[in-house]
């Protein structure tokens, strides 16, 4: 079977690996697909729905980062639709936590913010819910600001799949869902935790931070982590959960 | 597992034998988490899962806290917390909510001075305790009585067709 | 060539640091081009006491915070053409909306009673009523453009207002961030 | 010790111990005791039997069995006597037994007890002939309930015992495995499955055997199959009820899936809600374990396969397969992405397969009967049957079995037995959170997978809801978003939060602060979860909301625009349940209160501010407010029309009257110089006159008769409605300078262009007084009159050619106005009637008291011909007798004629058939009509017409109707006049403020409703004089004293 498949992104015919998913083929011929859960080299979960595009011949959208790439398949990244659905998407998630941009360590380096900009949000069309939510300060280097989490699990995923500490996870259901460390510990207290600050670093928003930055100082060095995950063997294409 | 566990606070010779006993029956047959979560709160008297016995779950199996955390808030079955001596249970589903259950629900928190936690995260957020401790009114998806509706249980004991006034005395029942 | 009438411009100042405002101020030599085009008929940068009728553009800088806000967000709205809410705090309620999730009791028992150096006490009369949270303008009137930015540049306010005067859509993507 | 079955010999063993139980020789008595019958007692029916059995020393066979299905009667009781067909009793309860023992040792049944009896039963699997006889009771097919019905799935539930594996192979249990294993070709079931086209009963219909062939060619070291007993869906509980009847069944189809498929490992996920379920399941797996049919070498033919059993914790997201094998894997139950696939990659990375509980009891009979048995019932797509679960506002609730493809109105009132106290059936909700709403128009809509998704709803699992006038489809919808965004996993975004706004916006309209652009911001953000969200909970979530925006969409409006909740459930936005079902509106807990607190004077205020005409309405009005009091689910509803006639009638003709008239007055708003004519001097028009005279406008009211009052005046008799209590509400309106104009025809003598001229705005309010046309040979015979002007006629004391014996034609008040009218003039009276009795639009009361004074009602009969005396008069009537067929849109039955004349000897024929609105004066006016071409057409929000400053209300735009709804029809025609007249709301401004108490009374009076005292009913027919009189002085205060003051809110 040769290695090389070939597929339609957007009406242009491209080349692709096989095993790659929609998302990696787009990315590795410099189309862009947004996509905050997904991250290079842990497991994809396909949770917040940014990353979906059309597909010919499949009656509903399929998220690019789990759905494999296939020979003469022919896919749509952007349309109305698409635009506007994942507009919405980014509406739902600055409504439901705090974010409050203009005193986030992440202002200007936020993957959240820098979708919201390209994809031409200019007002959250939905009642912001103002949650009442915690900031555990009590880790010696990190942070965790619950109200700016928009829940996409990458620090689950690499603390488990690349670190093993199995720190971090997620508690409750629906709207209450909520990253929490071990038993619900404080994070200085936790037993696991080996400080190794994977968690900060992939964190696509200011939610898991360094202490000792000011707002927007906080630039977060994913290239370190994206390759440490693949390096280790976990770079699970396609792969599931 | 090679961290140091917390220690494992009051956790007594009894209950680490339920634990051992339970885990190595139920060991590697699927759904094993779940049941044993059951029938530890199922042991309890006040129904509800202690975080002594959670640690040494974690620490007996091996299976990370965060894991165990994850599920016991997941599962709208199981409780962090202690409930009630008596359960009051409103059922919400379509037949009862079409016929009037929510007022039943109004009328036993406003007869037990109760109040909606809100966003507390939980998975059932509308169940609530009296501070004495003596009665948790909790709702339920659906107990599959529709043809009953509106059904309220009131220690396991269920109650059909029942209108504000009737749940009201059976509450006061309770409280004597 | 006759000269077209100037169009009247209003500015709002809710709840808001007024660094929009100063942000306005700092389109500079367009300030003078401006000044050809349009009358500043309301706001803090002129000496109005009641907000006028027929008013043409409108910015209005600040989340709605207060009865007072709200009031003069519905004065706005009722006189005037086209709305902007210009920045973050009018756009998201930003920085005002941190103190959204606590009751406005508690709140100012906190600043004004325990956070009170002299004479503690909350005040009751000449303080504008609380509402329940700080909101983004358009929870409470129709707006009809968003600029975010905290602030806004004063590239993309210049921007905005020329196109508007122009008799064209701004078209933001190049000038504004949001957030 | 029970002995392995392993060849036909021991099976032959087993069933015939089995049948021995089943039909024991001596009297058998089984108690239906599944969730159901055991929640209406069945556990101390079943005690009672018990003891009285053994105390007696009877030699009675006594067990326990599940569901026969028809919940609403249980707890049932099935009762077999040697011989004998088995017969099923209903609502036995404990205190039944003794006398019940008797009659069975006696050898007699009591058919007054029985719900039907079957004398031969067709488990599929086998045939049962129990016995013939006991003709006085019904065949069980002859049940309504029953009649239709195909039990497939239900085969032997509520027939054989649940705990006794024996009675599971007596009927053919166990048969298919036993075939299937001695035959040993797995892939010929799997193509009698797939030519069978069964589909999975969990809702998404995917093809079993498609799905089997899959695991079967997936190569793995182990494989799973799952049974989905995690049944969540609110309002569908038939898994639970299959399981706790017959267990052995979806084990029976688990294990031949297991052959089949090559899967070793069986698991079965039910939910913790169901412990009954959990635990006869248990037991059914160890006694099959006993026989050998399931575990190690199953039927000795060398197969292993063994169930376990795992209880889900409360988590409705694990319906969907990827979720609820993560629960199995000991983690939360979040789903993830497919593919991959659970055939391909299931439990712990193994094949898998997944079928609801109801598709395993399909598999033995497909396995014994074949394919072509198995479609031939249902539809070419569907085939087979599906279980219902048929709950709400129907008469007959339970479990039913149908074809699929059997239309709805099916089982709304065939089955069902339609609507309860006279409702009307206004949607079925199938599908649960996950499916939508169907409205009555659609009720043709066949039952099965491709057309219910077509209306943007699904099968699901079976879930029925019927609901009625009183539900309110916008907070259907945000019940079901609310259950849905409880159960949402959290794990993808539109699901987690755009649920939870769209929860948001559903609650602003049900507290009635939603705007227009919520309606559109729903719409998209529901578009977006169904397309967006990961899987089908998310992506089924909005059904619920679209389908009721598509269906209902008018109730969403009224939401926003006019904060109104017809169906009176948003309690936000109504006072009280009697205020919202009060076509006035009328503030009645503040008149109850305000008399309570012994101020009458202000109580007269306050009720004539919200209601003009208040003796008369307390005489006459159709009292909604009945309906919907809470009172009435203590004991009866307070009496609220006779309380504010009592009020009105204790200030009419005493001096107080002037002074409170002055008090009215006071309240007028300043002269504005703005014109308003109404047209018509009804209700409708007297209500709109009223109250722009309050606001201060300008009134001149035109009518063609020469007083005012309209059908109040000159339709309803005088002993219903005295003609001085009008002329004493009459001359408040004339005190705040309304100016009438009598015997002035709008159109004829007065055209609408000057109306328009002399006025800034008109209200048309004309009443119904045109006859509508009846097909009926002999209507020019002498002696032949219609309703209206006859009633006119004798209000008017005008001479009234009657005859002796009178037959008056319809059901409606004028019907029985006209019959009690002619009693009093002295005549015989029948009143013919097509429909029956419940279908009478007249208000009961009245109908009762007509056939208390004389009166005879035919019923089921309509008019044939009138037939001619031979010299122009009438001789006799001729009928044709009807039967009831099938359910019309208005949710009765329709009358459908038969060869049966009936004749009625007459000499009058008062034709009381239906009015309508002389609209001639439309013409050419500017002024759209509705289609049909009978009302006119105004916007419902404003009652503005198509033509400027011309507004509408009443029986012009809504066809005959009553009077309390003609006057709220006027009442919110000023309102918005007077909003467009002065661009401001004004409306409050009439009310001055009632300051009275509004604590909720901790003890309300125990009284019993109070009613009116009538002379009886020889006296009455008597007289024209007011035969029913007003509550006593403390009686009406005893009525105040039973209000539960629903207008206090708890929160306020």
């Amino acid at each position: 079977m040769p290695n090389r498949i070939s597929i339609r992104i957007d009406g242009e015919l491209v080349q692709a690996e096989r095993g790659q998913t929609i998302f990696e083929a787009a990315q590795a011929n410099n189309r862009f697909i947004p996509g905050l859960c997904q991250f290079k080299g842990l497991s994809t979960v396909g949770a917040c729905r940014l990353c979906v595009v059309e597909v010919q011949g499949v009656n509903r959208l399929l998220p690019s980062c789990t759905t494999p790439a296939q020979d003469g398949m022919a896919v749509i990244t952007r349309s109305a639709k698409l635009n506007d659905y994942r507009r919405q998407a980014l509406e739902l998630l600055f409504a439901e936590k705090n974010h409050v941009c203009a005193v986030c360590v992440s202002n200007n380096h936020c993957e959240l913010q820098a979708y919201a900009q390209r994809l031409g949000v200019t007002n959250v069309r939905y009642a912001y819910r103002y949650p009442r939510l915690k900031v555990d300060m009590s880790h010696p280097r990190f942070v965790i600001d619950h109200n700016r989490c928009v829940l996409c699990t990458r620090c689950v995923r690499v603390c488990n799949e690349v670190e093993g500490a199995y720190v971090w996870g997620v508690a409750g259901r629906g709207i209450g869902s909520r990253i929490a460390c071990e038993m619900d510990r404080d994070w200085g207290k936790a037993s696991a935790c080996t400080n190794c600050g994977k968690c900060v670093q992939v964190c696509p928003t200011g939610a898991l931070a360094e202490k000792g930055f000011a707002a927007e100082e906080m630039v977060k060095r994913q290239d370190l982590v994206e390759r440490l995950a693949t390096i280790r063997g976990t770079m699970n294409p396609g792969g599931s959960r | 597992m090679t961290f140091a566990p917390p220690s494992p606070a009051q956790l007594r010779r009894e209950d680490q034998d339920f634990l051992d006993q339970i885990i190595s029956d139920q060991d590697g047959r699927p759904g094993m988490l779940l049941t044993v979560l059951e029938r530890i709160q199922e042991r309890q008297p006040e129904k509800y899962l202690p975080a002594p016995m959670l640690e040494y779950l974690a620490r007996r199996t091996g299976i990370p806290e965060s894991r165990i955390y994850n599920v016991v808030t997941f599962y709208a079955l199981f409780n962090l917390k202690p409930q009630g001596r008596h359960t009051v249970c409103i059922c919400r589903g379509t037949a009862c909510h079409t016929r009037g259950s929510m007022r039943l629900l109004e009328s036993v928190r406003l007869q037990l001075g109760l109040r909606e936690d809100e966003d507390e995260g939980s998975a059932d957020k509308l169940t609530a305790t009296t501070p004495d401790g003596a009665v948790t009114v909790r709702t339920v998806a659906c107990f599959g009585q529709c043809a009953l509706a509106p059904v309220a249980e009131v220690d396991h004991q269920v109650l059909g067709h029942v209108n504000e006034r009737a749940l009201q005395r059976e509450v006061e029942q309770l409280r004597r | 060539m006759t000269k077209a009438p100037k169009a009247r411009l209003a500015t709002a100042w809710l709840d808001g640091c007024s660094g929009c405002h100063m942000s306005l101020l700092d389109v500079d030599e367009l300030l003078l081009t401006l000044a050809d085009r349009v009358t500043i008929v309301f706001g803090p940068l002129v000496d109005a006491q009641h907000f006028p009728e027929s008013v043409d553009v409108a910015l209005i800088e600040g989340a709605v915070s207060s009865q007072d806000d709200l009031r003069l967000a519905q004065t706005v709205r009722e006189n005037s053409k086209f709305v902007i809410a210009l920045g973050d705090c009018a756009v998201t309620s930003n920085v005002p909306s941190m103190r959204n999730s606590i009751a406005p009791t508690r709140l100012l028992e906190r600043v004004y009673i325990a956070g009170a150096d002299t004479q503690p006490g909350v005040p009751l009369e000449n303080v504008p009523k609380l509402l329940r949270a700080a909101i983004p303008l358009h929870e409470v009137i129709k707006v009809d453009l968003h600029v975010p930015g905290c602030p806004p540049s004063a590239a993309a306010i210049a921007h905005v207002l020329t196109e508007l005067l122009d008799g064209r859509k701004p078209d933001l993507s190049a000038v504004a961030k949001f957030g | 010790m029970t002995q392995r079955i392993n060849d036909l010999s021991s099976f032959n063993a087993a069933r015939a111990a089995g049948l021995r139980k089943l039909i024991p020789g001596v009297p058998r008595i089984a108690i239906g005791m599944g969730t159901c019958g055991m929640g209406n007692g069945a556990e101390a029916v079943y005690h009672a039997f018990a003891d009285s059995i053994h105390n007696l020393g009877l030699g009675f066979h006594l067990t326990r069995t599940g569901c026969f299905g028809f919940c609403a009667e249980e707890p049932l009781v099935n009762v077999l006597l040697p011989g004998q067909p088995l017969v099923v009793l209903r609502r036995i309860q404990a205190s039944d037994v003794p006398a019940l023992l008797d009659h069975l040792a006696a050898g007699r049944i009591p058919a007054e007890l029985a719900l039907c009896k079957i004398e031969d039963w067709d488990h599929i699997t086998a045939t049962i002939k129990y016995g013939v006889g006991q003709p006085d009771i019904p065949h069980w097919h002859e049940v309504p309930f029953f009649k239709g019905q195909k039990k497939i799935v239900l085969r032997n539930c509520g027939l054989i015992s649940p705990l006794e594996i024996e009675e599971y192979i007596a009927v053919g249990g166990y048969q298919a495995l036993y075939e299937v294993l001695i035959d040993a070709k797995p892939e010929a079931v799997i193509e009698q499955l797939k030519a069978a086209k069964l589909r999975g009963r969990g809702g998404a219909g995917y093809q079993t055997g498609l799905k089997w062939e899959m695991l079967r060619k997936a190569k793995a070291e182990r494989k799973f199959l799952i049974s989905n007993a995690d049944e969540g869906d609110p309002g569908a509980y038939m898994n639970r009820n299959e399981i706790e009847g017959d267990p052995h069944s979806m084990i029976e189809g688990m294990i031949i899936a297991g052959y089949v498929t090559g899967a070793t490992e069986g698991l079965l996920y039910v939910r913790a809600e169901y412990p009954l379920a959990v635990h006869r399941l248990q037991q059914a797996m160890d006694q099959a374990r006993e026989y050998g049919l399931l575990g190690r070498d199953i039927l000795g033919r060398g197969f292993n396969f063994d169930i376990a059993l795992v209880e889900g914790a409360g988590a409705f997201v694990c319906g969907e397969e990827t979720a609820l094998i993560r629960s199995l894997e000991g983690r939360a139950g979040r789903p993830t992405p497919r593919p991959p696939y659970p055939a391909e990659k299931g439990l712990f990375g193994y094949p898998t397969n997944i079928n609801n509980v109801e598709t395993w009891y399909n598999v033995a009979p497909i396995v014994v009967k074949g394919a072509a048995w198995f479609t031939e019932t249902g539809s070419p797509k569907s085939p087979g049957t599906k279980v219902f679960s048929l709950v709400g506002k129907v008469q007959n609730t339970g479990l039913v079995e149908m074809p699929l493809g059997t239309p709805l109105k099916t089982f709304v009132y065939d089955i069902g037995g339609g609507a309860t106290h006279g409702k009307a059936v206004k949607a079925v909700q199938t599908g649960g959170p996950s499916g939508g709403t169907i409205p009555q128009e659609m009720f043709d809509t066949p039952v099965d997978y491709e057309t219910l998704a077509q209306l943007g709803s699904i099968m699901g699992s079976g879930g029925m809801v019927v609901m009625d006038e009183d539900n309110c489809m916008v907070d259907v919808a945000r019940y079901f978003v609310e259950f849905t965004h409880s159960e949402s996993c959290g794990k993808c975004t539109p699901c987690r939060a755009g649920l939870d706004q769209a929860l948001r916006i559903l609650n602003r309209f049900t507290h009635g602060e939603a705007t227009d652009s919520d309606l559109d911001t729903l719409d998209e953000l529901s578009r977006m979860i169904r397309d967006m969200s990961l899987c089908g909970l998310g992506q089924s979530a909005p059904n619920p909301v679209l389908t009721s925006m598509r269906h209902f969409r008018r109730e969403f409006e009224d939401h926003v625009r006019a904060h109104r909740c017809r169906a009176g459930v948003c309690e936000e936005l109504a006072l009280s349940p009697c205020e919202n079902s009060c076509p006035l509106h009328m503030n009645i807990p503040r008149f109850l209160q305000l008399l309570k607190e012994d101020r009458l004077e202000d109580a007269f205020l306050s009720v004539v501010l919200d209601n003009p005409l208040p003796a008369s309405t307390g005489r006459v009005c159709q009292h909604p407010c009945d309906n919907r009091c809470r009172r009435s689910a203590i004991d009866d509803a307070v009496n609220m029309r006779e309380v504010h006639r009592y009020i009105a009638d204790s200030i009419y003709g005493t001096p107080r009257y002037e002074a409170l008239i002055g008090r009215v007055v006071e309240r007028r708003l300043p002269p504005t110089g703005r014109k308003v004519a109404v047209v018509g001097a009804g209700p409708a028009g007297l209500s709109c006159a009223y109250y722009c005279a309050l606001l201060g406008h300008e009134v001149t009211v035109y009518d063609s008769n020469a007083e005012a009052g309209g059908m109040l005046r000159y339709a309803l008799p005088d002993y219903r409605l005295p003609v001085e209590i009008i002329q004493h509400e009459l001359e408040l309106i004339r005190r705040l300078g309304v100016q009438f104009v009598f015997n002035t025809m709008v159109g004829r003598d007065l055209t609408l262009n000057e109306l328009d001229a002399a006025h800034d705005v008109v209200f048309l309010s004309i009443g119904t007084w045109k006859e509508s046309w009846v097909y009926l040979a002999g209507t020019e015979l002498r002696g032949v009159l219609h309703a209206l002007p006859f009633l006119e006629s004798v209000n008017k004391d005008e001479t009234t050619p009657l005859g002796r014996n009178v037959v008056v034609i319809g059901g409606g008040n004028a019907a029985i106005d006209s019959a009690r009218t002619a009693l009093r003039l002295g005549a015989n009276v029948t009143i013919v009637y097509r429909r029956e009795r419940k279908d009478m639009p007249a208000i009961r009361e009245e109908t009762e008291a007509a056939e208390a004074e004389g009166a005879k009602i035919v019923f089921l009969a309509a008019p044939h011909r009138i037939v001619d005396d031979g010299s122009g008069g009438i001789q006799a009537i001729e009928c044709v007798k009807t039967t009831l067929g099938e359910f019309d849109r208005s949710g009765r039955r329709r009358p459908v004629p038969t060869d049966e004349i009936l004749r009625v000897a007459c000499d009058t024929v008062i034709l009381a058939v239906g009015e309508t609105v002389d609209l001639d004066f439309v013409k050419a006016s500017g002024l759209r009509l509705k289609e049909g071409g009978t009302m006119l057409e105004v916007d419902r929000h404003t009652l503005l017409t198509s033509r400027p400053n011309f507004y509408a209300g009443g029986d012009l735009i809504t066809g005959a109707s009553n009077v309390s709804n003609a006057m709220g029809w006027g009442k919110k025609a000023a309102r918005t006049i007077d909003q467009a007249l002065m661009d401001d709301y004004r409306w409050p401004l009439i009310w001055p403020e009632f300051h009275y108490g509004m604590t909720v009374p901790a003890h309300p009076s125990n009284a019993g409703r109070h009613h009116t005292r009538e002379l009886d009913p020889a006296e009455r027919a008597a007289t024209f004089a007011e035969t029913t009189f007003p509550l006593a002085p403390v009686e009406a205060m005893e009525e105040t004293c039973r209000c539960l003051r629903c207008d206090i809110r708890a929160d306020h």
